[in-house]
């Protein structure tokens, strides 16, 4: 127990090292790695912003076994709710936290009536939702810029540290996701996580254990909400240009591919998924306007053989190839 | 008045054609629970396989067509069954789902890659000409569109309710267990309903696509329409999705007249979420028990 | 799982990240334009029309003896995908940006050509672009502000028109359209019968054309992007809509004319730029353009075509291939067709990167367009 | 003295079909009551109605004199009222513990609390205790999905007492148990029934099993009840023998 539990921190310790100086230059520390420029960071800032919506996808659709469509119009809640409060002089903790809040808010007033009729209906309502949220951002031109979107957008400054150069920011923004991914490892290893394990299974069955379906439901859906909120308030300042279009309903629907794609259910799967979308397509240039393609392809052979995602298929490439791992769930 | 003639009109004539493209969906989600998000991409294709048979092959624009419903109901029907859904039956609802979306970036990105990222013109079944009926002014070609898709409409209703692999279908529609039970061949049913699936979104495709101009984005929108009209009018029933698409063709005319362009889409939608809450089981669905 | 072997992947991720790198011994011109969305006809002209004068000029010799080279980034026609592109090209210190052309995509990215004191040469047309104070941005056509005051003056004095009904689309390029004409229909004392507002990628104009049989303008002003420009123009003929209807630009160009077929017919306006233009150096560009790529180019295909020629003019005016000496030179300057026969017809740019240039009316008829009339430049 | 459940005039219909028409009846504390029928007279239809599953069309259901008539079922389960049901329903990949931690966990302190509080809600006492009543003690750490099927039947039965009911409805809990775990599930629900004087109401098919076990036995027939009374006078009912063999 132990022993693997000091494995367990010393791998979290290194990969903790190896994200913190991805994008450093060693060069002038004698070690010969380059670091990332400008762009590279800016790539890796973008993947853990869409993680951090992931995660929240994951919550709805991996652990609580509902379907949002509507991710994207979350993360533009959190984005121009972010942009308005910090361009009015208000600092950008508190942005941030009314970013979560008003996802969060929205979240339970959707959840309310879609959760009282039949399975799939939330789903029906977040897809119209999404696109009147969508519509919002495009007609309200006095509030959010309408297509012309909002530009200026400052990156904040915290204790004192001016965030706005890349590498700088980059760093932020790892810190607020290791937060927010510690926010839901706690959550899902609570009592709260057997819930939902429980609601996603057999909510007959759980509902008769006294597990108030509808509320777990209603949480997950407004929890999972709130993280898009988180990373659209991340998202504002990384761009620091927000228009209506990454919001789009055709968004959430790659938000929602992501999630299943890295493993739905898993905890690794959303940063799995994240990458597969935001860093694959940079290396994979070469495949220029066919990637969608192969990726949409790829997607539906995985769901054929394997739904359980990328993470499930590496458990099982594992389980294949050395047997003495030990017994792996599918 | 006659404004709003006109545009009831031209909103049943658009409506008759997202209703043909709600009954495949109420269709296939009735007799395997298919919930088709690639259902605007069923309906922007077609289009391309007429356009390819004309223009790479140089074939009449009639035999086109025909080509392009045969295609159709070869690939987005058989083959759409066999490979895509019969695979994933067993694995669920939700891989269905993100599958069908999926499907839908392929179906998208491949019209795009191997055709034209640009609308293509693509030529009108009916002349464009007016026709003034009791002092207004109609267009030929609005109801000719309108003319087709009820024809198409009851020859289905007819096949459904009058023969008997048409009854055979509602009864596996209805309740696939008892159907085979009763010895429906509910598989051969099932194949059936793929195929008259894709055979209605090929006969959208032709309609529309002279108004929309070909392009690979069509079905977002489409599929959207279509989706909506087939909730609001029930999900379980053809009735229902014929009213749906008639309905929300129609709304969608007025609200961009009357309401806002800027909101116009959005007006479907509140129609959609005030189903949802104050009549789930649509416009002339039947009820169903509460859930848990 | 475990975390040390993802750490060991993530730094294998890393690793690839690295952009690629540029032969140093190059003009870089990163071309950074719509190719999907909406804005992909634009933006495979711009991107067509940059690659033909890119094969010229490193034929006969490149910029100062360099070679040009020209990488082309898709925008997807999406601003914020637009601004990360600009910040990846500006990662490998180009000599220009050329592109994007939606306003909305460069009002995103204009303030990193800025900060990185490299000029972007782009198709934007929205009034407010060189208004923003930017020293690096340049246009390729008329801005808004230039092209509705010569319009309004056709509508008054062509068309005759007491009453107008203005029809645009829900976006920078539309609204920013819209808010000029109106103003300027106004100060000329002519009616706004009628003000719609459409949607990018709307499909169904049939409400459109019913409201608009009802408003009863003497003409009307069609201001949307080339699809929705040919859906409408078809949806206009088939439900009989019998009024004048004026463009600009766009609304003649060759794309919307092969879409909208016979319902372009009629069609009238003021045309920034066309491959139709009475200039025997135009017309060759369109020959050469259609003889490399099968399609006769719109006036993208132009904007793109001359911005590489505004950077070897400006390069060599500046002796040196600096991006701010460059942009320092551009601005003031004046460039000929008999010093720079690429820039096909002369054209000017002031301190802010406004251009002057001539412009024409033209008329589609038989499929074709038609010049009518030539416009002088604003200022000689 | 109130009983601890009533049920009054309940009635409930389907369409056409009539599945429970106005029944009544009364359970004390500490009754094991048995619930007899052929298939489709109603039985199920009475629990789910009793339970929250279904709203009744008429009639009223009171837990220790409190109307409870459609409630949901998570609110009946924490105001004491449990259940099992006839086809199995443990959580697979959770283990025995986890089971039945979760069983518990709904009843204990403040959702917030549970939230920030310990990961097993405090209930791993309570739960290593009914594992070792239920002598399942070497099976804890196992995945419930890997038990044996009589073992699951035991899991499933210690998750409806996890919470300490005051009333449990058992569905057919003999369904599919071999005779030996038959022996050992009847024994543990009248040691639990002794110690705890939680009352209990079981719908079975299996007769032996339900004379053995209960106090008391309603029989419904066409979703009416036609007969009350010990296990004794039910065998030698004359209505009784006729809704059984009269079909």
């Amino acid at each position: 127990m132990s022993r693997s539990a000091l494995r367990w921190s010393l791998g979290l310790v290194l990969l903790g090292l190896v994200l913190v100086f991805v994008p450093v230059n060693l060069t002038d520390y004698g070690l010969p790695y380059p670091g990332l420029k400008r762009y590279g960071t800016y790539i890796m800032t973008l993947w853990l912003v869409t993680a951090v919506a992931a995660m929240g996808v994951n919550l709805i659709v991996g652990y609580s076994g509902q379907e949002t469509l509507a991710q994207a119009a979350f993360l533009g809640i959190g984005a121009y709710t972010t942009a308005l409060l910090t361009k009015a002089g208000i600092p950008f903790g508190l942005a941030f936290a009314a970013s979560g809040l008003l996802a969060f808010v929205v979240g339970i007033l959707l959840g309310i009536p879609a959760l009282r009729v039949q399975k799939h209906y939330l789903a029906f309502v977040t897809l119209a939702f999404a696109v009147m949220a969508w519509l919002v951002f495009r007609n309200e031109q006095w509030l959010t810029g309408g297509v012309m979107g909002l530009s200026g957008i400052k990156r904040p400054v915290v204790f004192g540290i001016n965030t706005r150069p890349f590498l700088t920011f980059y760093w932020f923004v790892l810190a607020v996701t290791a937060i927010l991914t510690f926010c839901m490892w706690w959550m899902l290893r609570s009592p709260w996580g057997r819930a939902f394990t429980a609601l996603r299974e057999n909510p007959v069955r759980a509902e008769s254990l006294g597990i108030d379906v509808r509320l777990y439901k209603l949480l997950t859906f407004a929890i999972g909400s709130a993280y898009g909120g988180f990373a659209g308030a991340l998202y504002a300042p990384l761009v620091e240009f927000i228009d209506p279009s990454p919001f789009a309903l055709s968004q959430s629907f790659l938000y929602l591919l992501m999630v299943v794609v890295g493993g739905a259910g898993s905890f690794l799967g959303p940063f799995v998924g994240a990458a597969i979308a935001v860093l694959l397509p940079e290396w994979l240039r070469f495949t220029e306007t066919y990637y969608l393609l192969i990726y949409a392809f790829l997607v539906m052979l995985l769901m054929a053989f394997c739904p359980g995602g990328i993470v499930a298929l590496v458990l099982r490439l594992k389980a294949a190839l050395l047997p003495k791992a030990g017994k792996v769930q599918p | 008045m006659a404004e709003i003639l006109q545009l009831v009109i031209a909103g049943l004539a658009t409506g008759a054609i997202y209703a043909l493209a709600a009954i495949g969906f109420t269709l296939l989600w009735q007799t395997s629970q298919t919930i088709n998000f690639a259902q605007g991409e069923f309906v922007m294709l077609p289009a391309f396989f007429a356009l390819v048979a004309m223009n790479w092959f140089g074939w009449p624009f009639w035999l086109s067509c025909l080509v392009a419903i045969l295609v159709s109901v070869l690939l987005l029907g058989m083959v759409f069954k066999v490979i895509v859904v019969d695979p994933m039956l067993k694995q669920g609802v939700l891989p269905l789902v993100i599958s069908t979306i999926a499907l839908g970036l392929l179906l998208r990105e491949g019209a795009k890659d191997f055709y034209s990222a640009e609308a293509q013109p693509f030529p009108y079944i009916f002349p464009d000409r007016q026709v003034s009926v009791l002092g207004v002014q109609l267009s030929l070609s609005q109801i000719g569109v309108l003319l087709i898709a009820l024809a198409v409409i009851a020859a289905l209703q007819l096949f459904l309710s009058r023969t008997r692999t048409g009854r055979q279908m509602q009864a596996t529609a209805q309740n696939p267990t008892v159907a085979r039970i009763l010895g429906v061949p509910v598989e051969r049913m099932i194949l059936y309903t793929f195929i008259i699936n894709a055979a209605l979104a090929a006969m959208a495709s032709l309609l529309i696509s002279p108004i929309y101009l070909a392009k690979f984005s069509n079905g977002e929108h489409l599929g959207l329409a279509a989706f909506v009209a087939a909730i609001v009018g029930g999900f379980n029933q053809v009735r229902g999705a014929i009213a749906g698409g008639l309905l929300v063709g129609v709304i969608d005319n007025l609200a961009a007249a009357y309401v806002s362009t800027g909101y116009r889409q959005s007006v479907p939608l509140i129609l959609l979420v005030l189903f949802i809450l104050f009549r789930p089981q649509g416009l002339l669905g039947r009820r169903e028990e509460r859930a848990v | 799982m475990q975390f040390s072997k993802l750490a060991v992947a993530a730094t294998a991720a890393a690793i690839v990240l690295g952009s690629p790198a540029f032969a140093q011994n190059s003009v870089l011109l990163p071309v950074i334009i719509e190719l999907s969305g909406g804005g992909a006809t634009v933006g495979n002209n711009w991107k067509n029309g940059v690659e033909l004068a890119a094969a010229e000029v490193n034929a006969a010799g490149g910029i100062l003896g360099k070679k040009v080279e020209i990488p082309a980034v898709d925008t997807q026609t999406n601003p914020g995908v637009a601004r990360a592109a600009i910040q990846r090209a500006l990662d490998d210190k180009p000599v220009a940006i050329l592109g994007p052309i939606y306003s909305g995509s460069v009002k995103a990215s204009m303030q990193l050509t800025a900060d990185a004191e490299v000029p972007q040469i782009m198709g934007g047309e929205a009034g407010d672009l060189t208004a923003q104070g930017s020293k690096y941005i340049f246009r390729t056509s008329f801005g808004q502000n230039i092209s509705m005051p010569k319009l309004a003056n056709y509508l008054r004095d062509g068309e005759k028109a007491k009453s107008v009904a203005v029809v645009f689309v829900n976006n920078d390029f539309g609204k920013g359209g819209r808010d000029a004409i109106i103003k300027e229909l106004n100060s000329r004392n002519i009616k706004v019968a009628a003000d719609l507002s459409t949607e990018a990628g709307q499909a169904d104009f049939a409400a459109d054309v019913i409201k608009l049989k009802s408003a009863n303008a003497d003409a009307i002003f069609i201001y949307l992007n080339e699809e929705e420009s040919a859906r409408f123009l078809r949806e206009a003929k088939k439900q009989g809509l019998n009024k004048p209807m004026i463009g600009e630009t766009t609304l003649l160009g060759q794309k919307v004319i092969d879409l909208a077929g016979d319902a372009a017919n009629g069609v009238k306006g003021h045309v920034g730029l066309t491959v139709d233009a009475p200039i025997p150096a135009v017309q060759e560009f369109g020959r050469k353009f259609q003889a490399k790529y099968n399609y006769k180019p719109d006036h993208n295909g132009l904007k793109g075509y001359i911005s590489v020629y505004m950077v070897k003019a400006a390069a060599e005016k500046a002796g040196k291939l600096d991006p701010k000496a460059i942009a320092a030179a551009l601005h003031g300057m004046t460039i000929t067709p008999d010093k720079v026969p690429g820039i096909l017809m002369e054209a000017s740019w002031d301190n802010t990167g406004e251009i002057d240039r001539i412009s024409f009316l033209a008329e589609v008829k038989d499929g074709k367009q038609v010049i009518t009339q030539t416009l002088p430049k604003l200022k000689n | 003295m109130t009983s601890v459940l009533d049920v009054k005039n309940l009635s409930r219909a389907f369409g056409g079909l009539q599945a429970v028409r106005d029944v009544s009846f009364e359970v004390q504390e500490g009754e094991i009551l048995g619930i007899i029928g052929p298939n489709g007279s109603g039985k199920s239809t009475l629990f789910n109605c009793i339970l929250g599953q279904l709203v009744p069309d008429e009639g009223e259901v009171r837990v220790d004199g409190q109307v409870v008539t459609g409630l949901r079922p998570s609110e009946l389960n924490r105001r004491g009222v449990s259940r099992t049901f006839q086809l199995l329903q443990v959580f697979p990949q959770l283990s025995v513990r986890e089971n039945l931690i979760l069983a518990g966990q709904e009843h204990r302190g403040s959702r917030l609390r549970r939230l920030f509080g310990p990961r097993d809600a405090g209930l791993t006492p309570d739960a290593n205790r009914m594992i070792d009543f239920f002598r399942l003690g070497h099976l804890a750490e196992e995945k419930a999905g890997g038990l044996s099927y009589g073992q699951q039947k035991l899991l499933d039965a210690a998750m409806a007492f996890m919470a300490g009911p005051r009333l449990v409805l058992l569905d057919e809990p003999a369904g599919g148990v071999n005779l030996t775990m038959l022996a050992s599930l009847k024994e543990r629900l009248q040691a639990i029934n002794a110690e705890t004087r939680a009352t209990f109401v079981v719908i079975e098919h299996n007769m032996e099993f339900v004379m053995s076990l209960c106090t008391r036995i309603l029989v419904l027939a066409e979703g009416r009840l036609i007969a009350a009374g010990t296990p004794g006078e039910i065998r030698s009912n004359p209505d009784v023998i006729e809704a059984y063999l009269g079909h």
